[in-house]
């Protein structure tokens, strides 16, 4: 009998995870990157909450499992797709084709355009950050400088930028923002003790293990300020300051001040790419344009359409941590599903 | 300040302006304070760029600052909105053009409401019938004067006998643009480069020779209020928003304040008198005050009209200084004459603003 | 039982200007109106959220829900899509109609608004026009203004209006027809009756407070109303 | 002249001119005071609170923004039970903060 293949479309933490584990069950896997190296957008992400640990380190792990028993295409994008009875038919950007028999889709997500919050002013004021722009700055080893260069003394951090928000069609949480803005934060005073940290929120979600306790370390050990209330418009000064405009809501007062530097929390949206895709095969998105999972709590790496599957940030916004077990999860989903195992017969009511 | 990003945002918010056949509608507060730019709008329209406009005499207050002081009920407003729009239908025009921004905003928002509740549209035409006998159909284009001289500003330009440049130093003038606030804030859509960095004015800055300078407190609203200022005892309100203001443009040093709306350049000039009267503060340079000009006076002196026919002495900061810098020729005597050119009497001194004559 | 959080309901702007508030401060950061009064139209939002029926009346009679100047600079930013000037237009529409308005200093302005601009629009077809702005109620139109007025007819002339005159242009003089319209439009779509309601319930507190009101500006309740400040409405702490 | 009417104060909270030497102070004298996260835990079980308004959680929030003008006032209707102490999730030692603010307040007339 023939070995069975699997195509993984993205070479993001979870495509390398959920491909390690496919080929050590015996299967044969494809697995195909658009950039020129894997690992997606833990590249860009110098330390990691809430440990401080370097992204790398996770990186040069999750590598560890892609043996030459992974075929791995960069510079590469799938062309299309068709599937005939229970086999797949792809064609990849480099000409070659595949005959496999599940596809596993971890496309991962884009970080938010802060351009479009326009009251914000990225792109315009020369002080606004994004927290993207300030992980380059650290995987860089560059010194955080204002675009003056003066060492900035004030710096204001804004929770929830392209989250939870109408106005830019994003009504979910991101779930990573708060505890990075946090991260941020202390990474900053840890490099100047004497500046004056603020960040705006609206709920501070520190959901994970640790979190509060890398929240609380903030407050204690760092003095950062915590301030409840989202940034409503800001504005460049004739010395490219930046002025903030937020309601402080706990004495109920508009608050203005005048900071150094400013940083956007952008939050994660689906990848520009995910419609194609999904146009490609007949996939669903949800509602809020990431892939549509076949149930929310009990089918999460399963697609509407059989032998497809999914994993990591191209179903919701998740953690490192959360993206590398998921993508575990539809390893041994997609093994269940190949090997006809028993298991893969139950059933549940779909919710709505 | 970056300014492709806000090129990028411009080039978003682009809306269709119609090029001819205007149905021309005044405001109550234009008209009032600034009889000679809705003047100077109809002959820019007809005469410099040789357009169609019509107006009716029949035509009446949209009620906004009734609606907005919250003493007329907003079906009231809208069936008068629907009468407007049948005198437009009646003429056989379609492209409404209202002089004011609060009309502007409102017709907007009645358009909007319509839209999405067709019912309400329907028990606004049974209002009409009832009222008055008259049908009416929606305009297809609804735009602000401001966005016709934004749509036309380079053919103002071609036209022009000068420019927003001072003439001795060669450099272009510092102009501040105030838009009013529901131009396009509340339909950010409806408004040339949208609700957070509108070009309507900074277009005809740029095209007309100045410097578009932006500051903090920009998109502060001038302190109308409505209620806030049409009760004495509310007046505070009015004059410490605009205080704001000009405390927040200070360091850019204006030459100018350049607005679309009917009350901000009444109140963002006035109030510079009220706060040199009460903190003996006054702004811009030589205890001058900073001039206030609406777009139609700003396109009337560039195109060589007589500032006196203009209105510029109904101000209450004198504009002597900055025609003298935009090297501007003008009678200085004839500020004081009226119609028929007999002397009228000069405006009394205040305490502590430089007055030029 | 009240049913002040129904009515509100009924009011189209209230439906569109109120889904779920999260209490973010957006709209207050901006607020035009928060920077000078004790006012929070985020706190004015939660209470009517909360469908209390008590609170919402407290609001109804205070003065809290006039400080608003209706800029709509809220509009462009709420991250629910919510408009709290819209909100606060639907609760000034019920605080008048409930006849609660008479109950706070802002609120009782209304009459000085109706007997002002409601007042011109039917006699005027203008909200305001150059005679209705007397210099001695409004000192702070300036020296110039004085000097406009004084001279009006020979400089709107000068400035290409039809001051008073027939046909179309600048100030003109609105014809009868268009007028008596304008007057059947109040009296079949609710002007007239709130105007009428206005005026009854400040007859009414004028009388209570024991100061004398009659017709036109000048006399003491309209004097009172529209002059009168107890300064409590900017507490800076 | 008079207009009627006065120019008006701004009530924005600026952070660039308020005064944060109280809340500096504290946060070095009893550096648990960071740690308040404004849940309210203190002012609900506040026995002065029933009576008399008083709110632990918007007097440190007051601090924090500089604003200690009426502090004092407020805290005389402490009556130093210490349930709060006892309330905090955050290990806060709000007893010896009012303490340490009446003292201050007292001395300086903050």
């Amino acid at each position: 009998m023939n070995k069975k293949v699997v195509v993984v479309v993205g070479g993001g933490i979870a495509g390398i995870e959920a491909s390690a584990f496919l080929s050590y069950m015996g299967f044969e896997v494809v697995l195909v990157e658009k950039e020129n190296t894997l690992g997606g957008h833990v590249l860009n992400w110098e330390k990691l909450f809430p440990t401080m640990r370097y992204g790398s380190e996770v990186l040069d792990f999750l590598l560890q499992g892609i043996s030459p028993k992974v075929n791995v295409y960069t510079c590469c994008e799938v062309n299309s797709i068709s599937k005939k009875e229970h086999q797949f038919f792809v064609e990849l950007s480099n000409g070659e084709n595949f005959i496999s028999d599940a596809v596993l889709v971890t496309t991962g997500y884009d970080l938010f355009d802060a351009r479009i919050k326009e009251e914000y002013g990225y792109g315009i004021y020369e002080n606004v950050f994004t927290s993207a722009d300030l992980e380059m700055i650290f995987t860089a080893k560059k010194t955080l400088l204002t675009k003056q260069n003066k060492v900035p003394l004030k710096i204001g951090f804004v929770h929830c930028v392209g989250s939870r928000d109408e106005k830019v069609g994003n009504v979910y949480c991101s779930k990573v923002c708060c505890v990075t803005a946090v991260k941020q934060s202390i990474e900053i005073k840890q490099i100047y003790p004497d500046s004056e940290i603020y960040c705006f929120y609206m709920d501070l979600r520190m959901y994970g293990m640790h979190f509060e306790h890398l929240y609380k370390e903030a407050q204690e050990k760092y003095g950062v300020h915590f301030i409840r209330g989202r940034l409503s418009e800001c504005f460049e000064n004739v010395d490219k300051s930046i002025l903030v405009k937020v309601e402080d809501t706990l004495t109920g007062r508009p608050l203005k001040m005048n900071v150094d530097i400013l940083v956007l929390m952008v939050g994660f949206v689906p990848r520009k790419s995910t419609k194609k895709i999904a146009d490609l095969i007949g996939l669903e998105n949800g509602r809020n344009g990431f892939f549509k999972t076949k149930d929310q709590h009990t089918l999460t790496n399963v697609s509407n359409i059989p032998g497809v599957f999914f994993a990591g940030c191209c179903t919701s916004p998740k953690t490192i941590t959360n993206t590398i077990t998921d993508a575990r999860a539809a390893a041994s989903t997609i093994a269940s599903y190949l090997l006809h195992h028993e298991i893969d017969k139950r059933t549940i009511n779909l919710a709505p | 300040m970056l300014e492709e990003g806000k090129k990028r945002i411009w080039a978003e918010y682009q809306k269709a302006v119609p090029d001819n056949n205007y149905y021309f509608v005044r405001s109550c507060i234009r008209q009032t304070f600034f009889p000679g730019s809705e003047q100077a709008f109809i002959r820019i329209i007809r005469n410099e760029l040789g357009k169609d406009i019509y107006e009716t005499p029949y035509h009446t207050t949209c009620t906004g600052i009734g609606y907005h002081s919250d003493i007329i009920p907003f079906e009231t407003t809208m069936t008068v909105v629907a009468r407007q729009f049948a005198l437009m239908t009646e003429a056989g025009y379609s492209n409404y053009i209202p002089s004011c921004i609060t009309s502007f905003g409102l017709y907007t928002e009645v358009l909007e409401t319509w839209h999405h509740f067709p019912e309400i549209e329907a028990h606004i035409r049974e209002n009409l019938w009832k009222a008055t006998k008259r049908e009416f159909k929606i305009p297809d284009n609804l735009s602000h004067p401001s966005d016709i001289f934004y749509h036309f500003r380079k053919n103002i330009a071609e036209k022009a006998k000068y420019s927003l440049v001072d003439i001795e130093s060669g450099q272009p003038l510092n102009v501040v643009e105030h838009i009013g606030c529901h131009y396009s804030k509340m339909f950010p859509g409806k408004g040339i480069g949208g609700a957070e960095y509108p070009c309507v004015l900074i277009g005809m800055i740029e095209a007309w020779g100045g410097n578009a300078i932006d500051y903090p407190e920009r998109r502060h609203c001038c302190g109308f209020g409505f209620r806030q200022y049409i009760v004495q005892s509310n007046r505070g309100y009015s004059v410490s928003c605009s205080r704001k203001k000009f405390e927040s443009m200070k360091p850019y040093q204006p030459d100018l304040i350049l607005t679309n709306c009917p009350g901000c350049p009444m109140f963002l000039d006035r109030w510079q008198y009220v706060i040199s009267e009460i903190e003996g503060k006054t702004y811009g340079k030589n205890n001058q005050g900073i001039p206030v000009f609406t777009y139609e006076e700003l396109a009337g002196l560039i195109l060589g009209y007589d500032p006196w026919e203009l209105g510029l002495q109904l101000h209450q900061i004198d504009c002597e200084p900055l025609l003298k810098k935009m090297g501007i020729k003008y009678n200085p005597s004839e500020k004081y004459l009226g119609y028929n050119r007999e002397y009228i009497g000069k405006p009394e001194i205040t305490k502590n603003l430089f007055h030029c004559c | 039982m009240t049913q002040y959080f129904k009515t509100l309901q009924e009011d189209i702007r209230f439906r569109e200007g109120l889904s779920a508030c999260i209490n973010c401060g957006t709209c207050t950061a901006i607020c035009a109106a928060a920077e000078f009064y004790q006012y929070d139209p985020r706190q004015i939002v939660d209470i009517v959220q909360s469908r209390n029926e008590l609170e919402i009346e407290e609001l109804l009679k205070s003065d809290t829900i006039w400080y608003c100047g209706e800029c709509m600079s809220c509009k462009t930013r709420c991250p629910r899509g919510n408009t709290p000037g819209l909100v606060i237009m639907a609760l000034r529409t019920l605080s008048q109609d409930s006849g609660l308005f008479i109950e706070s200093e802002k609120g009782r302005q209304q009459l000085a608004i109706k007997r002002t601009i409601g007042e011109w629009i039917l006699k005027t077809g203008y909200c305001v026009s150059p005679e209705l702005i007397n210099p001695e109620m409004h000192p702070e139109q300036g020296p110039v203004w004085k000097w406009e007025i004084d001279n009006i007819r020979t400089l709107m002339k000068k400035m290409g209006a039809n001051y008073q005159g027939d046909g179309p242009g600048a100030l003109r003089k609105i014809p009868e027809e268009a007028l008596s319209e304008l007057k059947s439009i109040f009296d079949i779509t609710g002007a007239t009756q709130r105007f009428e309601k206005i005026e009854n319930d400040s007859s009414k507190k004028a009388e209570e407070m024991g100061l004398k009101l009659t017709d036109g500006l000048d006399n003491p309740y309209m004097q009172y109303i529209y002059k009168h400040n107890s300064q409590n409405h900017h507490n800076n702490q | 002249m008079s207009f009627g009417f006065n120019i008006l104060k701004d009530r924005q909270i600026d952070f660039d001119t308020n005064d944060l030497s109280l809340a500096r102070f504290l946060s070095l004298y009893e550096p648990s005071f960071r740690l308040c996260i404004s849940c309210g835990g203190c002012t609900a079980t506040c026995i002065a609170n029933h009576h008399s308004g008083l709110s632990l959680r918007k007097i440190f929030i007051l601090i924090n923004r500089g604003i200690t003008a009426d502090i004092k006032h407020e805290l005389d209707n402490c009556m130093l039970c210490g349930k709060c102490v006892i309330a905090c999730p955050r290990g806060v030692n709000t007893r010896g903060l009012i303490l340490k603010i009446s003292e201050l307040t007292k001395n300086s007339e903050i």
